[in-house]
């Protein structure tokens, strides 16, 4: 009679994507703060080309690092505040899967937005069309692997007043490797190499944290919602 | 089979336990650094590439050791408690948080004086320096999620996961920043430390590595007694030993 | 010291500094969780009269 | 107004009981319960009453499996509701002091994607839920623009719908009128009467016509 995992999550998607689209500009603000980010760049160094195209990459993934992590407050924080976060953790499911349905829908979400917005922004950069799937290829990978660390530690400050840049200062340590190889796999695009060891292991990584992330962060709901 | 193991990391056990132990590791700590000291300052031979600049290694080596000792110390110990329900084993994570922090420091600021003579500047993005400066990052995390949680707790569950998380990523990031290294510095930089050391170095340095290890067992103790005394506030036992 | 006096000499301070706050941090630590748990035990005890 | 029981899915038997025994629960310093216990059988009421600040809502998290006591165990049916965690879910309709409704979300969105997860149900179905505490009016409207009242009957919506044996209603009067309390007290009847279970929190007494337990918080 009761539901199964995977009808269980699919609900929870259609959920959080119904949610996500009822309010656009919970969906915009992130995206425009990205645009934002990556102008303040050009105007606090330089706008010559040559300079920019070699901190492109760089100043990309900083700036996707940063706005990704700002919508991820919100994962679990939006549901504890009206309490539908308890009833979805008493509703027969695992909490492992509600994790899992609502962390793949804030990727849906923000990151296929973000890798969809970078064109955009790459051009202001100065960055090669030549090097767009490779960009493409990594932020999709680096922005899901995000998504799960953000959501270990969106569990684990759900319940806290300030719990936002306590946010950052646990998920960004967490996701400096992410940066390593994401902003690589895109500089060596751009300067023709082969990007496809940075691409490994951002995929690597991307695997790894999906296996093990909605664990974690399943263990720290149920720390935090008591 | 387990109440052994239970009745071992007893909150009285543990308090009255730690108290006999913290003169024994302060003993041997003081012994071992003090020899370490004064041979690898005064009577170990100077390196022939780096010159006395090399003593530095007499107190870096055994803070980074220490530093990822206390925080390899810090996630076991919170695994133990969220497992197996052992609750003295969020009082040793908590305890052993700050003082990992500290020599944590230490190794970054000596390491970065180090540099300065060898690289000719204080801050090199050396890899292991980096990978240094993520771990107190990480530290900072732990402790401040910890402090962040008004329920002690919570607090203490919180922080237990996050150590654990950091733990599997340490290995994680101290790959990353080599390969990020490599990549960018095609290995110019002159790495702190040798694999080959002459015996007359390297016997100091084992001394300096077993005494800070010491110390960090005796400052852990005297933590450790606070942070269980916190925790059991309301327990008759705290009640009868605190009694005036 | 070799000219690396003014390197080495502040890292084994330093070193030797942080070693002596440990000692010290962790006996006020101690120390402020006695008068904790002796203040708990004050209330209890006026609680109960 | 029809008030036909719903049937309810599960092992139907005279069998099903919910018992807690002795739980303590610190909040920091607080020692917030001191060995509170009961047992309730199916067709009864447990009132649990007592003045604020006595540990009531911290008892209703306990039993549902929120709030893991110091010591102490919930049963049902005899077993430790940790270890058969997805079964006691299953059998268990939850409301919380707020009426836990997402506020973007319709009324009948709000119950689709959280009776949803529990068992199959039908929008249709639903809105006749809806319709039964007196809010089908309302299926489409999104929560933000209800009432406090509307939002406390579709979250009593949510707990008809549910069909579970076992109900834990967190102060559900709230906000309610009178018409509103008479219809809750009604529910309440025919859950009981149907071989149901229920534990209730509120500071005021229940007007049901039939005996109630009580358990009296903070003695």
């Amino acid at each position: 009679m009761s539901i199964g995992a995977f009808p269980a999550m699919r609900l929870i998607l259609r959920r959080e994507l119904r949610l996500y689209f009822r309010r656009p500009d919970q969906l915009l603000q992130p995206l425009v703060f990205f645009l934002i980010v990556t102008t303040l760049f050009p105007l606090a160094l330089s706008p010559r080309l040559s300079l920019l195209r070699d901190m492109a990459p760089g100043v990309l993934w900083v700036a996707a690092l940063l706005s990704s992590l700002l919508s991820l407050e919100t994962l679990f924080k939006a549901d504890a505040e009206d309490g539908t976060l308890e009833q979805l953790a008493l509703s027969g499911q695992s909490l492992g899967v509600i994790v899992i349905a609502k962390t793949l829908a804030h990727w849906l979400v923000s990151g296929v937005a973000l890798v969809a917005m970078s064109p955009l922004v790459a051009t202001a950069l100065a960055i090669p069309t030549d090097a767009f799937p490779v960009m493409f290829a990594s932020l999709a990978l680096g922005t899901l692997t995000l998504s799960w660390l953000g959501a270990i530690g969106a569990g684990l400050t759900v319940g806290l007043r300030r719990g936002s840049v306590l946010l950052s200062l646990i998920v960004l340590p967490l996701a400096m490797p992410l940066l390593i190889f994401g902003a690589s796999a895109t500089d060596r695009a751009i300067g023709g190499e082969s990007p496809a060891g940075a691409l490994y292991f951002l995929g690597a990584l991307c695997v790894f944290t999906t296996s093990l992330a909605p664990v974690a962060a399943a263990a720290a709901l149920r720390i935090t919602l008591e | 089979m387990w109440t052994w193991f239970y009745r071992l990391a007893s909150p009285p056990h543990v308090y009255r336990t730690a108290a006999a132990l913290t003169p024994w590791f302060f003993a041997v700590a003081a012994v071992t650094i003090g020899y370490g000291l004064i041979d690898g300052l005064a009577f170990a031979p100077p390196d022939y590439q780096q010159g006395d600049a090399f003593r530095i290694i007499y107190v870096h080596a055994p803070s980074a050791w220490l530093s990822l000792f206390a925080y390899t110390t810090m996630a076991f110990a919170g695994a133990v408690a969220l497992i197996w329900r052992i609750k003295v084993g969020y009082a040793v994570a908590a305890a052993a948080a700050p003082i990992g922090a500290s020599f944590t420091l230490v190794a970054l600021v000596t390491g970065s004086l180090w540099g300065r003579p060898m690289w000719g500047t204080y801050w090199a993005w050396d890899p292991r320096l980096t990978s240094e400066l993520i771990l107190l990052f990480l530290y900072f995390g732990v402790i401040s999620l910890r402090q962040a949680f008004e329920d002690p707790a919570r607090g203490d569950r919180a922080a237990a996961l996050l150590g654990i998380v950091g733990v599997i990523n340490v290995p994680i990031v101290h790959f990353s920043v080599y390969w990020w290294n490599s990549l960018h510095q095609g290995g110019t930089v002159m790495r702190l430390g040798k694999p080959e050391m002459a015996t007359s170095m390297l016997w100091p340095l084992l001394a300096m590595l077993f005494g800070f290890m010491c110390f960090f067992g005796a400052v852990l103790c005297m933590r450790l007694r606070g942070e269980v005394l916190n925790r059991e506030r309301q327990s008759t036992w705290v009640r009868e030993a605190v009694k005036p | 010291m070799g000219g690396y006096a003014r390197f080495v000499w502040p890292s084994i301070g330093l070193a030797l500094g942080v070693l002596i706050w440990n000692v010290w941090a962790a006996r006020r630590h101690h120390a402020q969780a006695l008068v904790r748990a002796r203040r708990a035990l004050a209330m209890a005890r006026s609680e109960e009269s | 107004m029809q008030e036909a029981t719903d049937p309810i899915d599960a092992p139907r038997a005279s069998s099903l009981d919910l018992s807690a025994d002795k739980i303590h629960v610190w909040r920091g310093d607080r020692h917030v319960l001191r060995g509170a216990g009961f047992a309730v059988k199916a067709g009864e009421l447990l009132h649990v009453a007592g003045p604020n600040g006595t540990g009531k809502t911290t008892l209703l998290r306990v039993v549902c499996g929120l709030l893991r006591p110091e010591q102490g165990a919930v049963s049902w049916c005899g077993r430790p509701i940790d270890a058969i965690r997805a079964e006691y879910q299953a059998a268990m309709a939850y409301a919380s002091h707020e009426a836990a409704l997402k506020s973007d979300l319709s009324a009948l969105e709000n119950l689709r994607y959280s009776v949803g997860l529990k068992r199959r149900v039908g929008d249709h179905e639903l809105r006749d839920t809806l319709g039964r505490t007196g809010v089908a009016a309302c299926a489409d409207l999104p929560a933000r623009v209800l009432s406090a009242g509307q939002r406390r009957r579709v979250a009593m919506a949510r707990v008809l719908a549910m069909r579970a044996p076992l109900w834990l209603l967190d102060e559900p009067f709230t906000n309610l009128d009178s018409k509103g309390t008479a219809l809750m007290c009604r529910m309440l009847e025919a859950h009981l009467d149907g071989g149901g279970l229920a534990l209730v929190v509120a500071h005021h007494a229940l007007a049901l016509a039939r005996p109630i337990r009580r358990l009296e918080l903070g003695e």
